[in-house]
This record gives C-alpha cells, structure tokens and sequence, in this order.
C-alpha cells in the first residue's frame, strides 16, 4: 500500500509500470486516472485545497478498508494539491487482486469514498472568476451501495 | 485553548486560515454559536449548517461532538476530491 | 479507438501516458490490465492462441457497442498472442469518459465480452504438463448483467 | 468446398490447424455428423457438444445455422480471453 500527496505532476506511466512491476502474484490491476476537465475550454487552471495531516489518514482508512474486503494484493493512492492545468492528471489509484472482479469493485469504492471523505476541496478559475466546486449529491449516495 | 482551521470558501469567508480560540464550548454546536455571536464574517461562514462538516483532530465529525480533549477543531464544506 | 492484436511484451506505461495525453475533453481514465498468474510459482508459461481475423472484428464490435452506450470519448484495446511468462501483462484496456461511472461501467463491460466473447485460448505450462485453460461458467453469467 | 478451421484442443485433436473440405452439409450440424463419421479424431474432437463453439465467417453461430454461402467455419472450445 503506497499513498501519496503530492504538489508534483503525476507520471501516469511510470507509477503504473511500477505497480505493476511489484504485483507479482496478481493477476488483474485496475487504476483510475482523473483529470481536470476542461468545461469546454473555459478553464483557466484548477486550484486544490486539502487539509495536510487529515488527507493522509482518512485516504489511508479508505485504502486498508478496500484493502481487507477485496483481498487485494496492493494499492497505491496518488493525489495531488496546488494549482493544476486543463486535462493534467489531479490523481490516480491503483488496485492489484488475484481476479478482475475484486480490482474493480475495490477501485470503485475507493474513489467513492476519496470523493466525499477526503479533505480536498477544488475550485475553478476561469475567465469569468473562480468558483468552489460544489460537492454533489450523487457522490454522497454513491457510498451508500458499500 | 482550542486550534481552529477553516478551509476552502469558510476560510475565504472568515479570512483567516487558522487561528487559537479561548472557549468554554462544550461542543461544537456552542462553539458555532458563540464564534457566530461573535462577528458578521463567522455568522456568513456558519450560515449554511447543511453545507458545513467539522473534523475534531482530524477526524470527521458531528455537530453535537463534545469538544473535551479536543486539540484541533477544522471547519469546511463537503469535500470534493478524487 | 484503438485496436491491437500483439505478439510483442505491452508497455503498460508508456500505452497509459499516450492514452491519457489523447484524453483531452475526459474527466476520467480506467485501465484494466490482466497479468499471468504464476500459480504460487508453479507456471513456467502460458501460451496465447488466437483466431486472426475474427479477433479484431470481435474486439471492435465489442468496443464500438462500448464507447456508444457509455459515451466514451476514447477507447483502448490491446491483447497479446505467443508466448508469456508469468507476471506479463496479458492484455490492457482503457476507456476514457466525462465521467467516472461511465468509465468504470464500459471497462468493466468490455472485460466481461474480451473474456467469453474474443476468440483467444490460453495454456498453462508447468513442470506438469500443458493445459488449455477451461472457460469459467462465472464468466459466461457475467455477460447476464449487462 | 469450405475452408475449416480448428483452435485449441479442437486444433490438437484433430491434428490439424486448417483444411478445406469438399460436403454438401446443409448446416454446422451435418458437417459435424459427417466429419464424425469420418475418422476417429474427429469424433473425439466434436464429442462433447457443449463444450465446442463455432464461427461462420469469423461471426459466432450456432449449430443449426445454414452454410449456403459460407466460405470459412472454425470450431473452437469456450473462448478464455482477457
């Protein structure tokens, strides 16, 4: 299990090459990759917020949790803060299991609850202003189906 | 003496990122009330219950959380990461 | 979308950052990589047979049902043939959306057919001998939820 | 005349990766009975029928499809892709 916050651009291809390098005895990785939208060419950049000391540990509750119900066999959580471009990587997870369902299930409860249990806050910045994204309903009901 | 730390459009509201507070508070609730008591900018940033979340030492927590113990109280609305 | 029947080792890496620098407009990436299972180090290989020709029909037919009913702005497939040694990437997909529901539900979709319904058949090589790997009746139930 | 093809443990059974047969077989059903009847090893590769599957011009079909028209059949055991 690796989790880190980091201000630094993420390497989508060199973390996945080594999590998959160090999966040995799995048989199935699922990563998630998200990115900061463009709304249609609109954004200027995105800034992060995120509550340093509380980050680390609520995604590391979240990590051992999905760890121990899916069996998985390692999972790395990537999450970056500070000011982020238009279509750059904002963070990635990673999960390892001996068979498919497992990883799946357990990358889609991790970013359920990555969504609305750990202390990061974004807002936008375009043309016309900045803007806190608000958090949606749809994220808080996503954690009630775990 | 109590840390306190706000975040994203609370800290924009109250103006400041974190600061000490003298409180007999017993739980979070009264703290609310008496910063809210307080100044216009605390009533702005602890207007909208419903879109506010607590943490006490940094775990998330409800309004009605005694405060005994408690080193770090952070404010802040729902969390939008991932 | 992008379709390839390898015999040649999958750069899971560099495939994943030419994937995303692709995924402008996406708010979100899922990868799923397979691996050959080592057995608990009995494996000494598995052998990927394929039907040439079908194979790329079956996986665009699959793909191009995938990116529609999900609205994927991009789509990755790439499946090996030949020989592998344990702990190689078998295959990998991707699949780009707005959103990360929809990204998780095509690939996991498109995991569901490449299994049951792209024309491979793999052999397990151990000490003991050669085996054809039999189809699991969990995936063939697995397409029933789709 | 139609081209057969033959993957896995279809393939090993019967000895050979491709052949092209000359048969008046209206569907799957006939060329199977009639290349069953023909030799051993086709009997044992075709014997266990739920565990063979078959394409039609590289499309998956079933048993009691026609082959008018049909210039390539290839018989396979379930897929094991991904």
């Amino acid at each position: 299990m690796r989790i880190v916050v980091q201000a630094a651009p993420l390497n989508l291809g060199a973390e996945t090459n080594t999590f998959a390098a160090n999966a040995k005895g799995a048989g199935a990785i699922v990563t998630f990759t998200g990115l900061v939208r463009d709304n249609g060419g609109t954004l200027t950049a995105m800034e992060i917020e995120h509550y340093p000391g509380m980050t680390e540990k609520a995604i590391a509750t979240i990590t051992t949790e999905a760890t121990t119900r899916w069996s998985l066999t390692d999972a790395l959580v990537i999450h970056r803060f500070g000011r982020l471009a238009a279509n750059e990587p904002i963070m990635m997870i990673a999960t390892a299991a001996l068979h498919r369902t497992n990883a799946f299930a357990a990358a889609e409860f991790l970013m359920d609850y990555l969504k609305s249990r750990a202390p990061f806050w974004k807002k936008e910045i375009s043309a016309s202003g900045a803007k806190w994204v608000a958090a949606k309903d749809a994220d808080e009901t996503a954690l009630n189906r775990w | 003496m109590i840390n306190v730390i706000y975040f994203a459009w609370v800290r924009e509201r109250i103006g400041l990122p974190r600061e000490r507070i003298e409180t007999n508070a017993a739980t979070v609730l009264d703290l609310i009330d008496e910063l809210s008591a307080r100044e216009a900018r605390y009533a702005a940033a602890f207007a909208d219950r419903a879109s506010l979340r607590v943490a006490l030492d940094q775990k998330l927590s409800s309004f009605d959380a005694p405060l005994i113990d408690v080193q770090e109280v952070a404010f802040f609305p729902p969390m939008t990461g991932g």
